[in-house]
């Protein structure tokens, strides 16, 4: 099960990181209505990665023995064991860069839930069915808010435009399945990424069409997430929201 | 109508306990006291959300990390709840920013202290969320309609979030030697600063009469007070903490708490802006504010855009 | 020799925690000369730091035992137990705040330096005659730079104020002994902190006159910090600072 | 003096090895390309600065730490010999900034790769600061004075600096199995652009014959990674580590290690801005200079007040 558990760390490592991003707004959103609503995302995805951290667990379990759970798996491994998409690790910046990362990363992850409910894994497709639910939503409010700001002032199109220049490098991530991926594709328990790339260029394509943007022309894409190699940024992250289980191992919280 | 008439009806009223509705006639002193008190309210449970938030990103747990954000939340729904209230008084949600931002408006000084540790959070819960139970419940009785609903709802999640703090620290307390050192240091700090959340005693309260007569307050500040320390005293001995209070002794004639006098510098120095936070505090939200404006106008600006298109299409 | 480590650990702490502060310009500097500068204070200050710790290591170990080191007391207390001066910890803003930071600092460590050189602890006294020497020259620098920016643009003059405003409430702290240290400066080993405060207000007195700055007129003033009550921002710090002793422990680096 | 004249002398010099100095006459391309090369080398320092500044808060150790943050200031000074000698060809080092971050001067590709771990604070000492020995040494015997005696004071330090990034990794190798698996994994993923650090192969390299004649060259690309090959391969084994190339073998012929085929299609995507951090990288120095301009705007105020005030008292 190796591989499968590689697999559950990557959808939840995701999920995780970019839930504490997506944290680090509370309190400072720019509308409070806007708060409530990226903490609640925020809240959402880390729903998610603990459904998909506790089943890890479960999986990664040696018989008998209980070391190892959601917690363990989210507060003691380093960054080289992360499996994240680089996307998610990606700073805050300005507003617009949170409601694009939020975009491009829930129309993938509404791809992902759908094709996961046919997948032979029950319980991911069980996890898949629940949270493909707020997915839907978190989709339809970063879109709306890609078109609000791709078209609404010359200001927020201009930082629409700086957004996805500084993104959209990691989108491509997404779409190359890793090793762990390819075993999974073959054995029916992994989602086939590669096949979502089209149609989540057209859920985009839409979106920025009516926000006046362009979908930029063949880049270059970074990758490694998945593998462990990531960006400068998460290792900061991590030294952060880690702090406390590395600082008093083995306490209850 | 002469406004002794009104008046009249208006204090009868509230004498029978019907609620004062946003059309209804009322005193202007009324009118103003109340969005005072409202909007403070309101700003209190937004800065509220700056220590706490503190915390966030590193709570020790996924569950706790989910809880405490969940919490920081509905903080945010209950600013958004009392701002609607104070609105319909008539005054607008930017109105009020303002003056917080100005610092013509005040909010509770109790988020002026930091959060340190871990277990500022639990204490934050237990106490300062305890406290302001203390405060709000009766206010879910007060004579205004909109503030009295908004109210009840955030009184049910408060009680909750107090629930929580205290379960934070009871597991700290059947912890390790650092968690349990952890807790008694944080109880430490946030006791008096809890204390003083009541106000001033109720001899140096010049409104409090007249607040009560109008129902907008139901207990003096030093009977609610009284009612807290009961109450902590009791709770602290589950956790096997103290209170950090030398003066603290259950008074068997009073059958209250007798507890030491209050440090009232400190409370003066803290509402004077002199807080170990208060500028951070009001930094952090003017930014979030500033820095939100390109997205406030953007929004806007689109919502216009398409009214006009909308428009453009009906007209067509 | 309980409130000795103490005091030995306020002095330590204060000195890693204000190089750590100036480490972090170093590749952001806004002139390369100056980047050199500040991290050479920075490497000042945590070659103090060190020497403090080792002797603070030194007195806290029990005899026979080798586990209290220097890495182990700056690596492994948490916010709690620092006993750095506030000032210290406070983020480095703009050039104007790291400047006077360092003025208000070195103006201060300068004197206590000059009356550790007569204490009683003769390994206290060598470390004070070695360090005073490169304190002399962070006063110097920092010094010119502030009456550089006071006396300079419109803009710098704002700057500073505003680094002022920010600053001086951590300024009182240095003044206002400590259990640990009214202990040693009855045994002779700890400086009267509070025979400093006119020395030192008069030499920021002369540079602020030169600066075309003034004073700030007896303003509230926070403490904490020697007792372990820090402000909100050294944990981060910490957070960051620990990761890696606290993610592998026991590893040799 | 006709120019060919000129040249005869100045190609003179060099081939007796004599430096040339800032006042002699030198042919525009020698001119040209050294302030090319001198600014590119100035740039990579402080370029340099960014990836291992990256781990000076989170050292491990107060020494490491102390090691660290010297290390990444001696590159800023070595950045400032660097462009003083370009200063010395006639051209200032705000010109030179302005190039670096306009995108029209280069730096050297290595610094875009990110540093992960802390076993790549060892892993950049040992490899490229070791594959950027073999390439300034000679250096340091190049035809212009200024860049020759900068290159002395730099290489004498780098080579410090390599010999304590080997240590670091010595120290990883000799530790836990964790870290162990981060130094090796540190030097798989450094390796190949540390190998691409010599720039093209010769045959790729169009400059090479021109720069030989200059002495600004003194041994091709190849040469001298081969050179860095066959160094890293032996020391590798005393770390107990191995470098991710299954070509590598020793080729008892040549008495040189075979290795394996260079991914150019990375490197050129590099070169043209595509590496994992080059636009990282040219923030950072962007906003330092950016948010540095009213420092350096108040410096230079403060300096002619100064210099005014001054010739007021000396007139009076």
């Amino acid at each position: 099960s190796q591989p499968l558990v590689q697999y559950l760390l990557h959808l939840a490592d995701t999920t995780l990181i970019l839930g504490h991003r997506n944290s680090e707004w509370c309190g400072h959103g720019p509308i409070l209505e806007q708060d409530i609503a990226i903490s609640n995302i925020a809240l959402d995805l880390i729903g998610q990665a603990r459904m998909f951290y506790q089943y890890a667990a479960e999986k990664a379990q040696q018989p008998g023995a209980t070391d190892i759970t959601e917690d363990s798996l989210a507060y003691l491994r380093d960054g080289i064991d992360f499996k994240n998409l680089l996307l998610a690790e990606q700073q805050n910046g300005d507003w617009a860069i949170t409601i694009l990362r939020q975009f491009l990363y829930s129309s993938w992850q509404y791809l992902v839930y759908e094709q996961m409910q046919q997948g032979t894994d029950v319980q991911m497709a069980a996890i898949a069915e629940k949270a493909i639910k707020e997915t839907t939503y978190h989709i339809k409010w970063s879109g709306e808010w890609v078109i609000r700001l791709g078209d609404g002032t010359e200001e927020s199109h201009k930082r629409m435009l700086h957004a996805i220049e500084v993104l959209w490098p990691f989108t491509g991530e997404m779409f190359t399945p890793v090793d762990f991926e390819k075993e999974g594709i073959q054995q029916g328990w992994a989602v086939d990424v590669a096949s979502l790339q089209q149609p989540w260029l057209q859920r985009i394509q839409q979106a920025f069409d009516e926000a006046g943007l362009s979908v930029p022309q063949s880049q270059w894409q970074q990758t490694g997430g998945k593998k462990g190699v990531h960006t400068e940024l998460l290792g900061f992250l991590l030294a952060e929201m880690q702090h406390l289980q590395r600082a008093y191992p083995g306490s209850e919280w | 109508m002469a406004d002794v008439q009104n008046e009249n009806i208006f204090q009868d009223k509230i004498d029978q306990e019907i609620k004062i509705e946003p059309k209804d006639w009322m005193p202007d002193a009324y009118r103003q006291t109340l969005i005072r008190q409202i909007s403070q309210h309101a700003h209190s449970e937004i800065i509220g959300m700056l220590p706490e938030g503190n915390w966030i990103t590193r709570a020790p747990s996924l569950k706790r990390k989910a809880i405490l954000l969940a919490k920081v939340q509905d903080e945010a729904g209950h600013g958004l709840y009392l701002y609607s209230a104070a609105e319909t008084l008539g005054i607008s949600r930017d109105q009020m920013y303002q003056q917080l931002h100005s610092g013509k408006a005040k909010y509770s000084s109790i988020f002026n202290y930091p959060t340190l540790t871990w277990a500022d959070i639990g204490a934050v819960g237990w106490l300062v969320d305890g406290a302001a139970i203390m405060n709000q419940v009766p206010l879910c009785r007060n004579s205004y309609g909109p503030y009295a609903r908004a109210m009840v709802r955030v009184c049910k999640e408060e009680s909750f979030h107090q629930r929580q703090g205290f379960e934070l620290l009871l597991i700290l307390s059947q912890g390790t030697p650092e968690q349990r050192r952890m807790a008694q240091e944080s109880i430490n700090r946030w006791w008096w600063p809890s204390v003083m959340m009541f106000g001033p005693n109720d001899d140096a309260s010049p409104h409090t009469a007249q607040s009560m007569k109008w129902k907008i307050k139901r207990f003096t500040n030093d009977e609610l007070r009284q009612k807290f320390v009961d109450v902590c005293a009791e709770q602290v001995k589950i956790l096997g903490f103290t209170l950090p209070d030398p003066d603290l002794k259950w008074n068997e004639e009073r059958q209250h708490y007798d507890f030491g006098a209050i440090d009232w510098t400190e409370f003066n120095n803290v509402i004077r802006g002199n807080g170990p936070c208060n500028k951070q505090r009001l930094d952090a939200r003017k930014n979030a504010w500033d820095n939100g404006a390109w997205v406030r106008e953007a929004a806007t600006a689109y919502a216009e855009k398409r009214k006009k298109r909308q428009a453009a299409v009906e007209a067509a």
